[in-house]
């Protein structure tokens, strides 16, 4: 079975913890077996945002995930970025992984979005999606649906 | 491991925080300003028990007389630090062995 | 069946739409009929979080809803507050309806969530409770659990 | 209804807002401050078609001079807004009889 892994930044994004359900349910439907490596505070948006664990059955710390990772534990890296400090884990886990990778940036103002975007495509080979987005989620929803459907071709 | 920073930063107070909350970039800048000797190493580095995070290649400050090692340290939500501490002869010798350049 | 309206503020604070989810999810258990009463884009955020609609089913626009409004249309009120126009809203969702109600506050500043919790006091005979929030849900997720326990018993 | 303040405010231009963005006190003191005479009514008490919202009493101001009716305007992201607008002496009469002082 193929592996994503769903890399998320400080949950101070209204739209990161929807969009993190959104792609797990998005990928677990491509096929994928999904994991999400988040903060412990990340990791508590999603236990209550999904009570039953309907959608989201693998959590894991992004600091033990990121210790352990080899080349290859994942088939695609998926990475939630609004912040520079997610561009630094985004680039970091790419460059340990080695694998097809996508990076969703969001972000309230478009400069510092398209600064996030760019840092990110400099330093790696990932596809890059952006879109400002605060609380209404539909413009990157959409980005990411295109880009994910385009990966799998 | 003999040695890991995240429980050298917990417990030990031998360590100067050069700046905090800071972007990746200018933490870089700093590294490569404050330090006599730098080394350049890729991203997810394990230096100290623990895998640098960042941009490669990613700067590390040595001062070889101070003895100590300067580098960044990032969380997702406090943005990224440098950080200052010193070090056994040895253990730098083992962070000059990765660098890239 | 009983009937329970979710009133969502702005969807700024990014445990809203994981809590509201988790309200949701609670009050159905409880054997209310519930229904959410957001903005637009809150209502996005909420669809991107349940992409099946697994937990959340009755979504109205906060502004219809208010229009329509009757007194004991619903038989519970729980509003999310975390901003002053909440507050305006909340108050005047719970004169119209003159029903038990909840008011959940929360804040990442304790001074300003203070002050939210005070005037809705002032105003209503409503239960308030609230909890300094921002990354990390558990706080008011707790008292959330012990306030809803408590409005049944 | 004969007239809808939110089609009002869309389509016309013949209104002012006084302040916006603020907090529903701050509002209720300037309708005070800038009107000749107040009113109070209830919470989703209906004025112009539409639910006036806010914490009881809400102050509505009269200017029967100028023929203009003053009053809060709330968004749940933008906050509250004071806007002014010009009314018939009919209009006038029915908002002033939702008095509850």
């Amino acid at each position: 079975m193929k592996r994503a892994l769903i890399l998320l930044g400080c949950p101070e994004a209204p739209s990161q913890t929807p969009m993190a359900v959104y792609a797990v349910y998005k990928l677990t439907k491509m096929g994928y077996e999904v994991t999400v490596a988040s903060t412990p505070s990340a990791m508590k948006l999603l236990e209550v945002s999904d009570p039953e664990g309907y959608y989201v059955s693998n959590k894991v710390d992004i600091e033990s995930c990121l210790s352990k990772l080899d080349e290859e534990s994942y088939d695609l890296l998926v990475g939630f970025v609004h912040k520079d400090a997610a561009v630094s884990y985004f680039v970091t886990f790419y460059h340990i992984l080695n694998v097809k990778s996508l990076a969703v940036v969001f972000e309230r103002d478009s400069d510092i979005m398209e600064n996030l975007a760019k840092d990110i495509m400099e330093s790696t080979d990932a596809n890059v999606v952006s879109a400002r987005a605060y609380h209404n989620p539909t413009p990157i929803r959409v980005k990411f649906d295109r880009a994910i459907k385009h990966l799998e071709e | 491991m003999s040695f890991c920073l995240e429980t050298y930063l917990h417990e030990s107070e031998n360590y100067q925080i050069l700046i905090s909350r800071a972007g990746f970039k200018e933490c870089k800048k700093l590294i490569i300003d404050h330090s006599p000797e730098v080394i350049y190493v890729k991203a997810g580095e394990k230096i100290l028990g623990v895998r640098i995070i960042g941009i490669p290649p990613i700067a590390i400050g040595i001062n070889e007389e101070e003895g100590t090692v300067t580098l960044p340290y990032t969380k997702p939500c406090y943005g990224t630090a440098v950080v200052e501490l010193p070090l056994d002869k040895n253990e730098l010798e083992s962070i000059r062995s990765l660098n890239t350049k």
